[in-house]
């Protein structure tokens, strides 16, 4: 029917299981269009964190969270909703026998559900937890005596329900009619599977599609379909603070000067890309303004290098200068005229692509001890607005992923975790600041944007968001 | 022939015994699964947790006894990723493969059999030099060079057919034309070498000296002489097809077996590794032996 | 001037090699009548299959070439014809019967199918060609016949071989019908059932018959006129008769003077140590005993001849003493040792002493390498037989004492006539100078002449050196002449051993004196009178 | 007496093929160009490595047959503004040695293990034949992630898991043929003459098998180059800033219709390499029989 929309995504979902929606390749499909969660975070119109199951949220005195509940709600087997529901949820989600990714982000804490009434639930953590409603927008809404493993038929309380997956071919979720909110405009959606960014984009062309998101900016050649918008990623190249050179800031500064970063910019990297200045991109809380990139200066770069090796630093150390393949568009140029950069000034070099799986070894802790001096290239995607899902792995002296062991940072971000309103994001700016101006902590560098094409007798805008969700209630028709 | 198929097939289940021994303990050297199945985030807590789920904490002989226990009563395992019996993952997948190696192999030999034979007949002549041009370009291209002009060319400006997926017949045709290419260029190769000599036979002159028209003097007298090399080279080709096209599934979102082979074994989905490996390889010592077989029909002299 | 029924005007053929062109066929002319025999004679390699080739469009051009000439048949030229023109003529027409069968053969099909093509290609329909084809087996003397035609050609003796070729040249009934060499591999017996046949139906349809070969005696038996060769060249034409009895050109006269069968019969050797005692060796192909209990000592510089029916294992007999194959049952002692539980080294050591000459020479030459190569293998093979630097010569010498040149040491097997081929592969075991020679229808492609010389030279190296040969014949006069022993077989079985004399002149068993009363003479009128003998009788009897 | 006068002469074998060489004008330019991609492949990276490296994002993606920046920019530029001409020599080096490397052990020991197989015993050859089995049915991707965790990653393994997964055709290939040769008559001579298994093996049957293995293994040349720039991004071999024609095409590929350059040359460069190397082979195989042999010493004398 007109009504109707194919979306083409570029890969399949291996489950269709609520607890892992965070994930991308699931999230697209069933987030908010399946299984809703408490609160929901806007991204389109920057309003901040809105309700969706939850009507309201309230700080009780000890610290706990008071979340009053949608009346009138109905799960697509025709259960009601309440907050049992939401209790049993949580506890699914957090489940030993069940390996959910929404543990992840309640990490070093102990998070308890207490179900008041049927419409009434109390969240306790310990430690106390100021950005527990934002967390609460990661737990998707289960029924109650969904079984505790994964599944792979979702029941929700969301606008649609699925209704065909045959695997490898196609997925269909159909509109609710008895769903508790307004009714979306698309009644049925059907998503298709093509890892090829050239093919997504000839299937919107042809007909085929109407949405197909993460195309690439070569193929994103019509105005007319043709969107780009900041994909929330983030490519930097974390650097191993514990080993010579690299444990010298003006090495880490000269590393810095190195990289000509605008000239990226419209040719290997799209424009629109912007430089970034923190591991998170602009819209998240704490996002630092004032905080400048390096300018490019390959002279001032020799010249720190020159006086670190003047006082003894081993500037001519070898060092490695580690991708992942494939990791994002370009990922091959980009290294190369990177480790070009870098040479230029007088860094000796090498450059080395890894699989996933090897790549995985040197990005995370523990480290292989036999490792040299490394300069990791990743690329970090925070798109729940908050910074606390990044800096803690990032920086942190016992994060899973930080290249620095630095007190004061440490501090920051034991304090800004705790802190809400204006101080948290004061806090976290100035984490931002003193990680990316003093320290030299890592060697930034892009923003991204993602390309997305959308038929013309659509009407969606992607955001920032359409990487990991994807609201059918979103797009309209013309 | 019936003895010698029995002691085949016993040869062979012990091979597929090796392979699944083979495939067990070396995949499980290459890392671990919890690494690319969780976050990168995720805690220390949750991997040890989703170790100890799927069993990976035992050791490895007895995550083998348990795996072989399990094939026993025909059990493959779940997919780590799919939380679904392999099996049902890896059939699903090869259905397709299947169906897509069937036909294409089917289309290539008949075509590469004719274009071969007829180049040989007139070695050197010009259209010897055309097909095997032609051919010769068409296996050595990349095969992704192919796929996407051919979308570029037929489904974008021309929209004869979709670009990719499945469901009707107008989807097959593309991937298969894209399939096509390699094998054809290199049997139609195979078969021409093998043909011209076969034509320089005295046998071919007994044919003519009766009378034989040209066309049964080379698909029946010197065909079926030129035969062997040509089958074991559609053997060849039809196996590396069963292993899956990837860059055709790819590229067509056609779901065989070979993206989901890559996929899991780069994710270490190693059930569904096995599974598939064990389906694929079923399947492709069956068709070994049924070129065997084919070889002492097509020429009596050869004896087992 | 009426038109012959085929006629060959000034035929020129040329072949291009490496070495240059050799003009195989130079400018030769003869005619066939309706219901005519006509035979070219010649020396080997004379030109004669060339030119039959030619007939029928078989020439490979290139490399090979038709300088010159025209070939009349029904009033066209067939040189002028397109390819389809001549394929409908070809097999209904004018049929061929290969020289060397085995190879003509092919491999991959049922003879029984390949004869059925021959005939359905001309439009009979299938079930009447099956037909067909069992009646033209059954002619042919094929046993076992339902079975036979589901056979494959190597599954055949080289005789059946033969006979089937025969009959996929028959089945069409052609007008014209070319035998190269159709008898060689037959026994007598045998080859006079095939000629027979060849007489009646020429008397049913009026064919012409154009009879390639070396033996006097099947001229003698059934040609009309004669045509003589020699090296591409027609030297002399002329009825049976009258070139017999009156021969005008020198070679013709050495030819008819080399007629085999006249000379001296060995006297009785006397008795040795036998270097191989063969005791009860059997041979089963599933329930068919292709040798059935075969017992015979054979002692040092004796010739022992193996005569018998075609298929009754002669060849069988010789690929087991060399173990090529592997026999049923038996024994067979070589100096003593038992030849088949040997060791892999001893038996490496034995292969020297243990030559063979193969049926059919073709086959046996592997077809990439040179005829150098070819002989100068066994020195490589066993290097202390000669020194590296005497390589050349002695192929050269080999190669004339054989009769063959020694510009053709740079040579390949496809470039020579089939006695050319045979006398390479003569040449070849000759130079492992061993110590037995199976020599299975070593001689049997060869025109007189060059056989006479290749005996003289087998006979001087027996003598000389005591050199054993088994020789596998069935052509009694070459037998007779150099045979100390003769064994006669017959399905897989003994029936006759003696000396040559006791054999020829009081043999025991009738099926020995059936073979020795079907030998032809040389002589047309001696032949003729045996004709019209053995017409008398089949008339009384009839 | 002595008839060494009387035997002729004949030309040298140099002096003989290369007449055979000149007679067939095709193969003729394919040496030629073969020659040139070997003596790329030995001086390419001395002489334009550095050209080959220099980056300039201003004339990145630099459309081809322009002379604006040199002849090293004739053919265009690449997505970092390197001049393809001087990248497709520079690779010369590393495409040759990597796929000449694998398609060599592969054909190698394929084709001698097929000898081995057909000739020897049923027992000897079942084994050989059924683990050749099992390298067909194991994936060629899952080979190379076990050698890279096992081994890690270098050129030398990556030359391996490429002719690895290589190996089964040459082996079925030989073995059919060899089945069938090892009937003909002329085998049975050698053997009667005491030639050894070795011998036989050699001078009688592999001459006849080797020509169906050169077709092969020159399709295989194309395979390798294109298959080994999948493994590159496990980590495996060759990799960034170093290249090979399979890379570039690799890094081309998302550029196809935009700036079709990138990978078309290199994959001409590939197509062309294959193209000479089969047409050699097919020349070779006529050169190297005598039956056919004529139609390319023929052409020479005369016009026929
Ligand atoms: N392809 C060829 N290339 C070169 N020479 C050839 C070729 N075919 C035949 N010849 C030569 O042509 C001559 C005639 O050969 P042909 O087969 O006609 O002899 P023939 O008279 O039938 O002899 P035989 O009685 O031995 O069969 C021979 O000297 C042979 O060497
Ligand atoms: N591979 C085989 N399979 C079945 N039967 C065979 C096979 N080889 C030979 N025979 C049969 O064995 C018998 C003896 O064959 P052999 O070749 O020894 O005969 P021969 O005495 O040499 O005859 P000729 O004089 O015709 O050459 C024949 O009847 C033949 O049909
Ligand atoms: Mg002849
Ligand atoms: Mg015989």
């Amino acid at each position: 029917a007109d009504t109707d929309v194919k979306i083409v995504l570029n890969e399949e979902a291996d489950l269709l299981e609520p607890c892992m929606a965070t994930r991308s390749n699931i999230g697209r499909i069933i987030l908010e269009n399946i299984s809703e969660t408490l609160t929901e975070l806007d991204v389109r119109g920057g309003k901040g964190l809105q309700p969706r199951l939850a009507e309201s949220w309230a700080q009780q005195p000890d610290g706990s969270w008071r979340f009053t509940l949608r009346k009138g709600v109905k799960f697509s087997d025709g259960s009601d909703f309440d907050a049992k529901d939401v209790k049993f949820s949580f506890d699914r989600a957090m489940d030993k026998s069940i390996t959910c990714e929404t543990p992840r982000y309640f990490g070093g804490m102990t998070v308890t559900a207490k179900v008041v009434d049927d419409q009434t639930i109390d969240f306790s953590a310990d430690p106390v937890q100021p950005i527990l409603p934002l967390l609460i927008s990661l737990v998707t809404i289960v029924p109650e005596g969904t079984p505790v493993s994964f599944i792979r038929e979702p029941v929700g309380t969301g606008p649609y329900k699925l209704t065909d997956w045959t695997p490898g071919q196609q997925i269909v979720l159909e509109r609710r009619d008895d769903y508790w909110g307004a009714k979306p405009a698309v009644t049925k959606a059907t998503y298709l599977f093509r890892s090829d960014p050239a093919v997504r984009a000839a299937m919107v062309q042809t007909g085929e599609a109407d949405i197909a998101p993460s195309i690439s900016q070569l193929d994103a050649t019509n105005p007319a379909t043709d969107f780009s918008y900041l994909d929330s990623e983030t490519v930097y190249i974390r650097l191993d603070h514990s080993m010579a050179p690299i444990n010298d800031l003006r090495v880490r500064k000269a590393l810095n000067m190195a990289i000509d970063r605008e000239a990226f910019v419209g040719t290997l990297v799209p424009k629109g890309t912007l430089l970034a200045t923190s591991v998170f991109p602009p819209p998240t809380l704490g996002w630092n303004k004032d905080v400048k990139v390096p300018a490019y200066d390959p002279e001032g770069a020799k010249k720190l290098l020159d006086e670190a090796k003047a006082d003894g630093v081993p500037v001519d150390t070898k060092l490695t200068l580690v991708a992942r393949t494939a990791n994002f568009p370009n990922v091959t140029e980009i290294m190369e005229a990177i480790q070009q950069q870098l040479q230029e000034v007088g860094f000796n070099v090498d450059l080395k692509f890894y699989e996933v799986a090897e790549f995985e070894k040197l990005y995370s802790k523990p480290y292989p001890t036999d490792r040299g001096p490394m300069l990791v290239t990743a690329m970090h995607d925070n798109s729940k607005g908050d910074p606390v899902f990044s800096m803690f792995f990032k920086y942190a002296s016992d994060g899973r992923q930080s290249g620095i062991s630095d007190p004061k940072v440490d501090g920051l971000i034991k304090r800004a975790s705790a802190a809400t309103g204006d101080d948290r994001a004061k806090l976290w700016s100035e984490l931002v600041a003193y990680l990316h101006d003093d320290l030299a902590a890592d060697v930034l560098l892009f923003h991204m944007v993602g390309y997305s094409r959308v038929s013309e007798r659509v009407d969606f805008k992607p955001t920032m968001a359409t990487n990991s969700q994807l609201q059918l209630s979103e797009i309209g028709f013309k | 022939m019936l003895t010698f198929i029995r002691k085949r097939a016993l040869a062979s289940l012990i091979s597929l015994v090796g392979l699944v021994v083979l495939v067990f303990f070396l995949s499980r050297l290459t890392g671990d699964p919890a690494a690319l199945f969780l976050p990168e985030d995720a805690t220390e807590a949750m991997r040890v947790q989703f170790r100890e789920l799927h069993g990976l904490n035992d050791p490895v002989l007895v995550q083998f006894g348990r795996y072989v226990w399990d094939l026993f009563h025909l059990d493959f395992g779940d997919s780590i990723r799919k939380a679904r019996p392999a099996i049902d993952v890896v059939l699903e997948a090869f259905t397709w493969t299947l169906q897509l190696a069937i036909i294409t192999m089917v289309l290539v030999t008949a075509a590469a059999i004719v274009v071969g034979s007829l180049a040989a007949f007139r070695a050197g002549g010009f259209f010897d030099r055309i097909a095997s041009l032609v051919s010769l370009i068409g296996a050595s291209a990349p095969d992704f060079w192919i796929a996407i002009v051919a979308i570029v060319v037929f489904s974008i400006s021309l929209g004869w057919v979709p670009t990719s997926g499945t469901g009707t017949v107008l989807h097959w045709i593309l991937p298969i034309a894209v399939l096509f290419i390699r094998p054809f260029g290199l049997i139609v190769q195979v078969v021409r070498g093998s043909m011209i000599s076969a034509l320089s036979s005295a046998y071919v002159k007994t044919a003519r000296a009766k009378g034989v028209r040209a066309r049964p003097i080379i698909f029946v007298h010197a065909l079926r002489n030129a035969m062997l090399p040509v089958i074991t080279v559609i053997g060849d080709q039809a196996a590396s097809l069963l292993n899956g096209a990837v860059v055709i599934e790819t590229i067509f979102g056609f779901p065989g077996v070979g993206k989901l082979m890559i996929d899991s074994i780069l994710q270490r989905d190693f059930n569904v590794v096995l599974a598939a490996i064990l389906v694929t390889a079923l399947a492709i010592f069956l068709m070994n032996l049924l070129i065997d077989i084919a070889y002492a029909v097509l020429d009596p002299r050869i004896r087992y | 001037m009426a038109e012959h029924l085929l006629e060959v005007r000034n035929l020129s053929v040329e072949f291009h090699t490496a070495a240059g062109v050799v003009k195989a066929v130079k400018d030769i002319s003869w005619y066939l009548d309706r219901g005519e025999t006509l035979a070219i004679l010649g020396e080997s390699g004379s030109g004669k299959s060339v030119s039959a080739s030619a007939i029928l469009d078989l020439i490979d051009m290139p490399p090979g070439r038709i300088t010159s000439g025209e070939i009349r048949f029904d009033g066209k030229d067939l040189l002028k014809l397109s390819a389809s023109q001549r394929r409908d003529i070809n097999g209904r027409k004018i049929a061929m019967i290969f020289q060397d069968p085995l190879s003509h053969l092919n491999p991959v099909y049922p003879v029984g199918w390949q004869i059925v093509e021959a005939l359905t290609t001309h439009g009979v329909d299938r079930v009447a060609a099956h037909a067909e084809a069992l009646r033209l087996v059954t002619r042919v003397g094929i046993p076992e016949l339902e079975n036979a035609l589901k056979k494959y050609p190597h599954q055949f003796s080289g005789g059946q071989r033969q006979r089937l070729m025969i009959a996929m040249a028959l089945a069409m009934k052609p007008d014209v019908i070319i035998a190269d060499e159709p008898t060689t591999a037959l026994d007598v017996t045998v080859q006079a059932e095939v000629l027979r046949l060849l007489d009646e139906l020429q008397q049913e349809t009026g064919m012409g018959v154009l009879i390639i070969t070396h033996d006097l005696g099947v001229v003698a038996e059934i040609a009309d006129r004669v045509v003589v060769m020699n090296a591409g060249e027609i030297v002399e034409t002329g009825s049976t008769r009258e070139v017999y009895k009156n021969p005008q050109h020198p070679y013709t006269r050495k030819l008819i003077g080399a007629a085999p069968g006249r000379g001296e019969m060995h006297p009785p050797l006397e008795t040795r140590e036998p270097v191989l005692k063969v005791r009860d060796l059997q041979k089963y192909y599933s329930a068919f005993h292709a040798l059935d209990g075969v017992s015979f000592d054979l002692m040092p510089g004796e010739t022992l001849a193996v005569v018998g029916e075609s298929g009754s294992g002669k060849s069988t007999l010789a690929r087991i003493l060399l173990r090529l194959d592997e026999p049923s049952g038996g024994k067979a002692f070589w100096k003593g040792r038992d030849l088949f539980t040997l060791l892999p080294a001893e038996l490496f050591k034995l292969r020297r002493e243990l030559q063979m000459v193969f049926q059919d020479p073709t086959q046996s030459l592997n077809p990439r390498m040179t005829v150098y190569d070819l002989i100068s293998e066994a020195w490589v093979i066993h290097p202390e037989i000669l020194p590296r630097k005497q390589w050349r010569s002695r192929v050269a010498e080999l190669l004339v004492q054989v009769g063959l040149r020694p510009e053709h040491a740079v040579r390949y097997p496809h470039q020579f006539s089939g006695g050319q081929r045979q006398r390479i592969a003569i040449a070849r075991a000759l130079a492992l100078e061993p110590q037995l020679i199976v020599c299975d229808e070593a001689v049997s492609a060869l025109d007189v002449s060059v056989q006479a010389q290749v005996i003289d030279l087998l006979d001087k190296l027996r003598k000389e050196m005591g050199i054993a040969f088994i020789f596998i014949a069935h052509d009694l006069p070459v037998v007779r002449d150099f045979a100390d022993h003769v064994m006669v077989m017959q399905k897989g079985k003994v029936v006759e051993l003696g000396t040559v004399r006791q054999i020829f002149e009081a043999p025991k068993m009738p099926y020995t004196q059936a073979l020795l009363a079907a030998g032809l003479d040389p002589d047309p009128d001696v032949q003729a009178e045996r004709r019209e003998a053995r017409l008398k009788l089949a008339r009384a009897a009839g | 007496m002595t008839h060494n006068e009387a035997m002729p002469e004949t030309p040298g074998p140099i002096t003989r093929f290369a007449r055979m060489l000149w007679a067939d004008k095709f193969a003729l330019a394919a040496a030629i160009f073969l020659l040139v991609v070997l003596v790329m492949a030995l001086i390419g990276p001395a002489w334009l490595d550095a050209a080959a490296q220099k980056q300039n994002l201003r004339g990145r993606n630099a459309p081809p047959f322009q002379l604006d920046f040199g002849w090293l920019w004739f053919l265009g530029a690449d997505a970092l503004g390197r001049p393809l001409m001087a990248r497709i020599i520079v690779a010369t080096q590393n495409t040759m040695m990597v796929a000449a490397g694998a398609v060599v052990v592969s054909a190698i020991a394929g084709s001698m293990l097929g000898l081995i197989a057909g000739y020897a015993g049923d027992k000897v050859s079942q084994v050989i034949m059924r683990v050749a089995d099992v390298i067909m049915s194991f994936p060629s991707l899952l080979i190379a992630v076990i050698v890279l965790y096992v081994f890690g990653p270098s050129v030398t393994n990556l030359i391996l898991i490429l002719s690895i997964t290589r190996i089964p055709v040459y082996l079925r290939t030989t073995r059919a043929e060899v089945l069938e040769i090892r009937e003909r008559m002329f085998v049975s001579a050698a053997r009667v003459m005491g030639a050894s298994q070795k011998r036989i093996i050699f001078r009688h049957i592999l001459p006849v098998v080797l020509p169906t293995l050169t077709t092969i293994a020159t399709l295989d040349f194309a395979y390798v180059m294109l298959a080994e720039s999948s493994l590159s991004f496990l980590g495996i071999g060759i990799q960034p800033p170093e290249i090979t024609w399979g890379l570039m095409i690799a890094q081309g590929r998302q550029y196809l219709t935009n700036a079709w350059w990138l990978s078309f040359w290199p994959g001409l460069a590939i197509i062309l390499t294959t193209l000479s190397l089969n047409l050699l082979s097919n020349w070779l195989r006529i050169a190297l029989d005598p039956v056919q042999r004529w139609r390319l010493e023929m052409r020479g004398h005369k016009n026929g």
